[in-house]
């Protein structure tokens, strides 16, 4: 049991702050934009392949640093020349556009690196052991992952508190006039704003790639659950967003723990008998069965009884 | 841009005249749908047309959150695929228990089952709006399409539940085996289901429901709950989305999770959207247009998502109203008489339009037969000109043409904008 | 300081602007004054960038059309809009904050200082701007500007929605800040007190300047009164 | 003493309204009378608007009692209370901007003409909607302007829409917020104009800024400082009270 | 009719259609064998691909496309939830519209219920069943002493169910000192994660997991267990593709897991050699290729010539019954007329370090597969309830 606990906690942990590295950069725009990025994971998965052609190439380390900045400025020219036209239309249309881009991204990726997953590994000077736990081994990569996790987490924090910049984007989102007319170039801000955000979530993807797979229907994946922790956690907080990581990673892997079921709860009485009949399928399904849809639950959950989300500070 | 809105809103006086034009209207709609079979008469044709009017009724039911109440929902294929559910349940009970109850009633149960979920989970998602309200019906869209994967009894599993349509009562011998038959079916609660629809939003529910998506706050001040408004439109749509899903499960006598997971909700957003959510038409256009690409495009070549995608950025990009809001653009210049100062300059457009996206499209297929398909070999043809992609001719082509054809087409949508606006009646500005 | 000749502005197809020309010296209060809907707030927003307009506007001799709103702002042309335009989520401290622009020097005014024009805004420092009573927001609105420390301020109707003694207390506000080596161009709905502390007023109709003078001179003025400000 | 007082339209009793630590209503008493114009004046933040939102249910009160008619309101939702028939207007103007201006007057008609969620009824049938729409529509002089959206209505345009929308439901107690703000003088007359019309056979709370519309439009004045009633008394009084003098009207008034 | 028109309808776009471009793939390179040699009845043979998104109802939409276009043959396989459907509505449509007939190739799906209850006179199917599978591979794992407890884990559709019931019931049988420590199932491909699901395993004390898996669903749980070290011998069904070798290589599990399959790379046979070379070498950037897919073409235009036709009406009596030298090692095999299920030698292997002379090996990963047991075509003959109904 102690065993289940302590490896459930640690795996939860790691995938939690895994979840987090991905998600950060859609907090970064959502909250500061108010764009929901649908794209957001097709930009991660830009940066896993950009890290995977990259590191072959100059190696993992170069990779690491070239292919974010690259999908930033991919992320920038898509600010300027589209979402920014779009932007007047209010935030419908821009989530809309972000959800045609998912397409569009995702077919380019299919013409450049095919359908079938690509060979992106473990940097050799990352793929050892760390440490080993009930003989479970934590490799190194993981706790690198865990590492820039909490270093990004730490950066956006500084940043978002030290620059006005979080003021003037929130500012734009009811008065952009204004605010350009106060002195700000509301338009260069954006550009940014998205260009880092996007950069964020390529940096998720050149460090998960290795980790997960990295094939052209990562993003599609992955796209659900980030929207999930976002939400979970609040808009507009990145602190939110870490614990809406944690807890759905950790929810996750203790739930795929527990074989439970109703039946196994209600044993075997005579009310069982007439619960089983009519609760049907619901009877036999147990806990891990369920563990994928947990944040699905946790969302409508949040959203219903703490609308702003965990740590939120305005209503979504 | 928005006038599109406002034609919802009819003039309070041209509703005597447009009286006759309104019967007119459906009385033409409904020769059409009774017509349509004699003119494209294929198999093919008929399927597609089937398709189409499932998506029509699904559009429309979704059109009524986000076009006339403002609610955008990400899980409205719950409603789609649930209605279905209950009427393939239905018709396996019925058809086995031969329970003497024709087929084109069966639509009904899937409105029922609709209406029921839309009542359930309506209950939960519209005390919320905006993001919180879009957050909820994606976070139940997950839910349900996944659950559904999970209570494998009812559900079916992946593989989902089919049933046989033929094995119902039948009136007048129609065995509704025949694809025919079945267009018929469709077309019949298709209409029904438009003009429903349409009357709602002439009701004094439909008008509050424009006055919630404006402004919700002041709606309670009028006397209204605004939540209470949400709830009856998320009903009614979840209705006729059921309804949708009962014309699907006889069409396809087939219901699975899939139906109503997260591509099925994000495609009928895009066809509503591109369809034009600030006009009732809007969304019939779109799921006509719509089902015709993703049934003909996935044909013509494997990056059809690649196309679609395009489309669909262009559409929010450049007419945000979609093709209804463009059309209805030109209402103004055909009431005053002066359309056609300005078709010049649209067919001005639509030449290097045309050449734009052809080279668009050249460019495209030669790096995907260069890349994907480059097992397949270099030589490839189009627009029945073969040639060789590893040469660097046709991507120059492409390249030129696309460039060339986009230049022009910008000059001429410049022009066309000034004709318009010269077009454009005077509004007498007091 | 700033002037504006044949400046011409259009809402979508509604010309809307048609020709104003006027100009504001150093150190001077000038009023533009008019009906409703002549053009006044769009004469300002059109010197603002926004709409875009037509026709010569300079500053200090540098040119402003085609400029944008934020370039416009650095030039040294502070904005206080008709609608105020608070960030509403923003606190008030915040608010003000966001006034600042990058790269001034030696500010006129620090946040300490503006605290002290409205103390009774110290004391809401921390709610949220979309808070405040409809005055307090025009408080907010003209400190915000101040913060940004511009040399020339356009103020759209500020004793709007203001209590009479508050009202005053704007009059004097401006003419404190014109002491202080701003000018300052006015449009306001409240004769008494454009006229009051005004070095000159324009007077518009339908989108022209139609008197260009002192407000002695359009005290005289009669038929100017009557036609175009109906008093 | 003892005559029977007629149940009086508004009655307020100790409300009180905090946000966070600050309380911006400290224990209001209010009374009006049936079919009396009555105007609220107070310094800028003293919290009249708030007391609206108070009475129109937009806020919850944290104490004290708000009767309409006789009938505890405090606490109800907006719509509820609307329904009860006290309908309000806004200091900033807040219509359906979309939606023609005939829609948003006839938006505005429909629950107090019994038509509530009635979506099986066809709205261009209802001759009695029309007729009333039509007829508020003329009253606030916007009838040549009812097929254009109400958001690109002129500034007054909007005030005077914002006003429409208060009467339509045909509420026998109106609550406008600054009705004249940001006028000319020439627009200011015509919305007094407007206002004594559709204040006929109506109790009228009204909050202004400006004096002139208020002593020429009220029957009795409550002066709000720092979320207290100081005075509520009739406009002669009011202006001769030295208490109001120094606290709100300074010189302009005299 | 100058060509003979073959319908594919499988997932050619989103998660599925990394395996499903690989089937297209083949199809094509068989047709243009096919046609090089002049063609079948001297038409050319076309394929056209169809996008099914791996979504039940999408297909039946593409199959009615494909038919109203004139084509006869639909060869379809990704995943036996679509398969189910498919071949439900071909014979209900060739039911309705006698004088029709359409026949559909599955060269993949292969829940029991296609060849039993469900089974159709309109439906051939080339690969074998689960239960024929799991039958041989439990014959492969009695006589292995060294298994104590084995975990099974599959995805949670029909076919993930039938395998691992049929692994329940076979060892049951076979071994009844084996213990079942778990019985897992997890959605179909939408776990990122599978850490949760080894640390699972591992608590189980499992020495031997079973798993149905395919596509990412099998490379991303063997990838996991390589991070965290678990020790346990694998048998699958599907470890050839969509990156499992490599996954397999980069945990290192050399000899370790274990597939069962039709075919395999390096058993010497010369005419595959041959003709698996020259298809990988065309298609090397996806080399992946299923040895059934040439058994199945193969019969189908074998029976065409034979009945001189391309309509199924009339070539599927050929193909009932039909012999046919496997494609792997030229060992017969055949169709069996009560339901339609090619029965044919099947091959146990592990994946590790490619030895003397074998040439080929999987992703480029350098490992290839070794032969560890064959099974011969009369040992994987199950009985079937199907119930046949004949035109
Ligand atoms: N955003 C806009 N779009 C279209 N027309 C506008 C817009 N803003 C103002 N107008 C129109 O421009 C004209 C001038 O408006 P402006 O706001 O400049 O008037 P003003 O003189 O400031 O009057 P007010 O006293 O009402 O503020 C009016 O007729 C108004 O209807
Ligand atoms: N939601 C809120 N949260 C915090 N403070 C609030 C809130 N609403 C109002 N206040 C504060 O309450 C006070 C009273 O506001 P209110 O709007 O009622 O003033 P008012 O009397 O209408 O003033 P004005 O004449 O300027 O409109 C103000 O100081 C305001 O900042
Ligand atoms: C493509 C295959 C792996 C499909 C799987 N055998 C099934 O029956 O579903
Ligand atoms: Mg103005
Ligand atoms: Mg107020």
């Amino acid at each position: 049991m102690l065993e289940i606990i302590l490896v459930s906690t640690l795996n939860g942990v790691l995938y939690g702050m895994l979840l987090f590295l991905m998600a950060s950069g859609l907090t970064v725009i959502f909250s500061m934009m108010g764009v929901l990025n649908l794209a957001h994971a097709s930009f991660y998965m830009l940066g896993a392949f950009f890290g995977f052609e990259i590191s072959r190439r100059l190696g993992f380390w170069p990779a690491l640093i070239i292919a974010p900045v690259l999908v930033g400025l991919i992320g920038m020219a898509v600010e300027r020349y589209g979402l920014r036209r779009v932007h007047k239309h209010g935030h419908v249309a821009e989530l809309l556009f972000t959800f045609g881009l998912t397409f569009v991204i995702t077919e380019m990726v299919e013409m450049f690196w095919g359908k079938l997953p690509v060979d992106y590994r473990v940097p050799p000077s990352l793929d050892f052991a760390a440490f080993t736990v009930f003989s479970v081994n934590y490799p190194a990569f993981r706790l690198f992952v865990l590492l820039i996790s909490v270093a990004i987490f730490i950066a956006l924090l500084l940043t978002i508190k030290r620059t006005r910049i979080g003021l003037i984007v929130q500012a734009a989102l009811t008065h952009p006039g204004m605010v350009g007319m106060l002195g700000h170039n509301v338009d260069r801000i954006f550009m940014l704003v998205f260009g880092v955000g996007v950069g964020l979530a390529a940096i998720a993807g050149v460090i998960a790639g290795p980790i997960l797979i990295t094939q052209s229907n990562m993003a599609a994946l992955l796209g659900p659950i980030l929207f999930v922790v976002v939400v979970v956690g609040g808009l507009g907080s990145l602190g939110g967003a870490l614990v809406a990581s944690l807890l759905i990673g950790l929810v996750q892997t203790f739930a795929v723990a527990f074989n439970v079921s109703l039946a196994d709860l209600f044993g075997t009485s005579q009310l069982s008998a007439v619960l089983e009949v009519w609760l049907a399928d619901i009877w036999r399904v147990t806990i891990a069965q369920i563990a994928p849809i947990m944040p699905y639950i946790l969302l409508v959950l949040v959203l219903i009884f703490r609308p702003r989300g965990l740590m939120g500070t305005r209503d979504t | 841009m928005n006038q599109s809105a406002t034609i919802s809103s009819a003039a309070p006086a041209s509703t005597r005249a447009g009286l006759l034009v309104r019967y007119g209207i459906w009385i033409a709609l409904a020769l059409t749908l009774l017509l349509l079979p004699y003119v494209f008469s294929s198999r093919l044709a008929l399927s597609t047309m089937s398709l189409m009017g499932t998506m029509i009724v699904f559009a429309l039911s979704y059109n009524m959150l986000l076009g006339q109440t403002g609610l955008l929902s990400f899980g409205h294929a719950v409603f789609f695929g649930l209605g279905g559910f209950a009427t393939v349940h239905m018709l396996n009970l019925v058809g086995g228990n031969s329970y003497p109850i024709p087929l084109p009633l069966f639509p009904v149960v899937g409105a029922l089952g609709g209406l029921f979920f839309g009542v359930l989970f309506g209950a939960v998602a519209t005390k919320r709006a905006g993001t919180a309200f879009a957050m909820i019906t994606l976070g139940i869209g997950e839910l349900v399409a996944s659950s559904a994967l999970i209570l494998r009894r009812f559900f079916g599993g992946e593989e989902g539940i089919t049933t046989d349509r033929t094995d119902m009562l039948r009136v007048f011998g129609y065995s509704f085996g025949p694809q025919i038959q079945v267009y018929y079916l469709i077309a019949a609660w298709c209409f029904l289901s438009i003009v429903l629809m349409y009357a709602i939003t002439r009701t004094p529910f439909g008008r509050i429901c424009n006055a919630v998506r404006d402004n919700p706050q002041r709606v309670s001040f009028i006397g209204y709950d605004p939540s209470t408004v949400r709830f009856i439109a998320f009903s009614l749509s979840g209705l006729f989305a059921g309804v949708a899903g009962g014309l699907s499960a006889i069409n396809f006598e087939i219901v699975n999770a899939a139906q109503m997971g997260a591509v099925e909700s994000g495609s009928v957003v895009l066809m509503t959207y591109i369809g034009g959510v600030g006009n009732f038409a809007g969304p019939i256009i779109g799921a006509i247009l719509v089902t015709w690409l993703q049934l003909i495009l996935s044909d013509a070549t494997t990056v059809w998502p690649l196309y679609v995608g395009l489309l669909f950025i262009g559409v929010v990009m450049f007419a945000p109203g979609g093709i209804a809001g463009l059309l209805s653009m030109q209402q103004p210049l055909l009431a005053a008489r002066t359309l056609h100062r300005v078709l010049p300059y649209y067919f001005l457009m639509f030449v290097p339009g045309a050449v734009a996206v052809a080279g668009l499209a050249m460019l495209i297929e030669t790096s995907h037969q260069f890349s994907i398909r480059a097992a397949y070999g270099p030589r490839m043809t189009l627009y029945s000109i073969p040639f060789d992609v590893t040469t660097l001719t046709p991507w120059a082509i492409g390249a030129v043409v696309f460039a060339v054809g986009l230049w022009l087409f910008l000059r001429a949508a410049r022009l066309a904008r000034n004709a318009y606006d010269a077009a454009l009646p005077q509004r007498g500005n007091r | 300081m700033l002037q504006v000749s044949d400046l011409h502005a259009y809402y979508g197809k509604s010309h809307i602007l048609q020709g104003v020309s006027l100009e504001v010296g150093d150190n001077e209060i000038v009023s533009i004054l008019g009906r409703n809907g002549v053009g006044r707030s769009t004469t300002l927003k059109a010197i603002m960038g926004d709409p875009a307009p037509q026709g010569r506007i300079t500053f200090r001799g540098k040119p402003v059309a085609g400029r944008s709103p934020h370039e416009i702002a650095h030039l040294g042309i502070g904005f206080v809009p008709e609608e105020r335009a608070i960030f509403p989520s923003l606190t008030v401290e915040q608010n003000l904050l966001l006034g600042i622009k990058r790269g001034v020097e030696n500010p006129r005014w620090s946040l300490e200082e503006t605290w002290k024009l409205f103390p009774q805004l110290k004391d809401r420092a921390n709610a949220p701007g979309g808070a405040l009573s409809g005055g307090e927001q025009q408080m907010l609105t003209i400190c915000r500007t101040l913060m940004g420390n511009p040399d020339l301020i356009m103020i759209d109707e500020p004793t709007e929605g203001l209590a009479p003694q508050m009202v005053e207390r704007i009059g004097e506000l401006l003419q404190e800040i014109a002491q202080r080596g701003i000018s300052i161009l006015l449009v306001e709905q409240r004769l008494v007190i454009a006229m009051r502390i005004s070095h000159r007023v324009y007077v518009m109709g339908h989108g022209q300047i139609v008197f260009e003078g002192t407000p002695a001179e359009l005290l005289a003025n009669e038929a100017i009164r009557r036609e175009w400000l109906e008093v | 003493m003892n005559e029977a007082r007629p149940v009086p339209a508004i009655e307020l009793a100790g409300v009180r309204k905090s946000f966070g630590p600050m309380e911006i209503i400290r224990g209001v008493d209010l009374v009006v009378a049936p079919g009396e114009r009555h105007a609220v004046i107070g310094p800028n933040g003293a919290g009249k608007s708030t007391l609206f939102h108070l009475i129109s249910g937009h806020y919850r009160p944290d104490g004290g009692t708000i009767e309409l008619r006789g009938e505890d309101i405090a606490g109800m939702p907006p719509q509820l209370i609307n329904r009860r028939g006290l309908s309000r207007s806004f200091q900033v103007t807040n219509i359906f901007p979309r939606l023609s201006v005939w829609e948003n007057v006839r938006c505005a008609t429909l629950w107090a003409m019994g038509h509530k969620y009635a979506f099986w009824k066809g709205v261009e049938r209802l001759d009695e909607v029309r007729r009333r729409t039509e007829e508020i529509l003329t009253e606030i002089d916007l009838m040549d302007r009812a097929d254009v959206p109400a958001g690109v209505l002129t500034y007054g345009e909007q005030r005077a829409l914002e006003i429409g929308l208060t009467i339509a439901g045909s509420a026998d107690v109106i609550l406008l917020d600054e009705p004249t703000a940001g006028m000319s003088h020439a627009e200011v007359e015509r919305v007094v104009a407007l206002i004594r019309k559709v204040s006929e056979n109506r109790t009228l709370l009204m909050i202004e800024h400006d004096m002139h519309v208020v002593f020429d439009l009220a029957d009795r004045i409550s002066v709000l400082v720092y979320g207290q009633v100081i005075a509520s008394d009739t406009p002669e009084r009011i202006k001769a009270n030295a208490a109001v003098q120094q606290a709100y009207l300074g010189t302009e008034a005299a | 009719q100058e060509t003979i028109k073959i319908g594919y309808v499988d997932p050619l776009s989103g998660g599925g259609a990394s395996i499903g471009q690989i089937g297209l793939n083949q199809l094509n390179f068989i047709a243009d064998e096919v046609n090089a040699r002049g063609g079948i009845n001297g038409k050319q043979v076309q394929i056209v691909g169809y996008d099914n998104q791996t979504n039940p109802q999408i297909s039946l939409v593409q199959v009615q496309k494909a038919i109203d276009e004139g084509i006869q043959v639909i060869v379809q396989g990704n995943g036996s939830s679509v398969a189910v459907a498919v071949s439900d509505f071909i014979t209900k449509y060739n039911e309705r519209n006698p004088g029709e007939n359409i026949v559909h190739l599955n060269y993949a799906a292969i829940d029991p219920v296609l060849t039993n209850e469900k089974c159709s006179y309109w439906h051939f199917t080339w690969d074998a069943s689960a239960d024929i599978k799991m039958e041989a591979l439990t014959n492969f794992m009695k006589d292995k002493e060294d298994i104590k407890k084995v975990y099974l884990i599959s995805q949670d559709y029909s076919f993930g169910h039938a395998v691992a019931g049929a692994a329940k019931r076979m060892l049951n049988e076979k071994r009844p000192d084996i213990e079942i420590v778990g019985d897992e199932y997890h959605p179909l491909v939408r776990i990122t994660d599978f850490a949760p699901y080894v640390a699972k395993i591992r608590a189980s004390g499992a020495d031997t997991v079973i798993t149905g898996n395919w596509g990412q669903d099998l490379a991303l749980l063997i990838k996991a267990a390589g991070e965290t070290g678990l020790d346990v011998d694998w048998y699958t069904f599907y470890a050839g593709g969509a990156g499992a070798p490599t996954a397999i290589k980069q945990a290192n599990l050399e000899n370790k897991v274990f597939q069962i399959n039709e075919g395999i790379n390096n058993l010497g046979y010369g005419p595959a050699e041959e003709r698996a070379g020259a298809y990988m070498e065309r298609f090397s950037s996806a080399p992946v290729y299923f040895p059934r897919v040439f058994n199945m073409m193969d019969m189908v235009f074998k029976a065409m010539e034979e009945a001189g036709s391309e309509d199924p009406g009339d070539f599927i009596p050929k193909l009932v019954e039909m012999k046919h030298d496997s494609f792997a090692k030229g060992e017969e095999g055949f169709m069996r007329a009560d339901d339609h299920q090619f029965f044919q030698p099947l091959y146990i292997a592990a994946l590790g370090e490619l030895g003397e002379g074998e040439k080929f090996d999987e992703e480029h990963t350098g490992w290839g597969w070794k032969l560890a047991a064959t099974v011969p075509t009369e040992d994987t003959l199950l009985p079937t309830t199907c119930e046949m109904e004949r035109p």
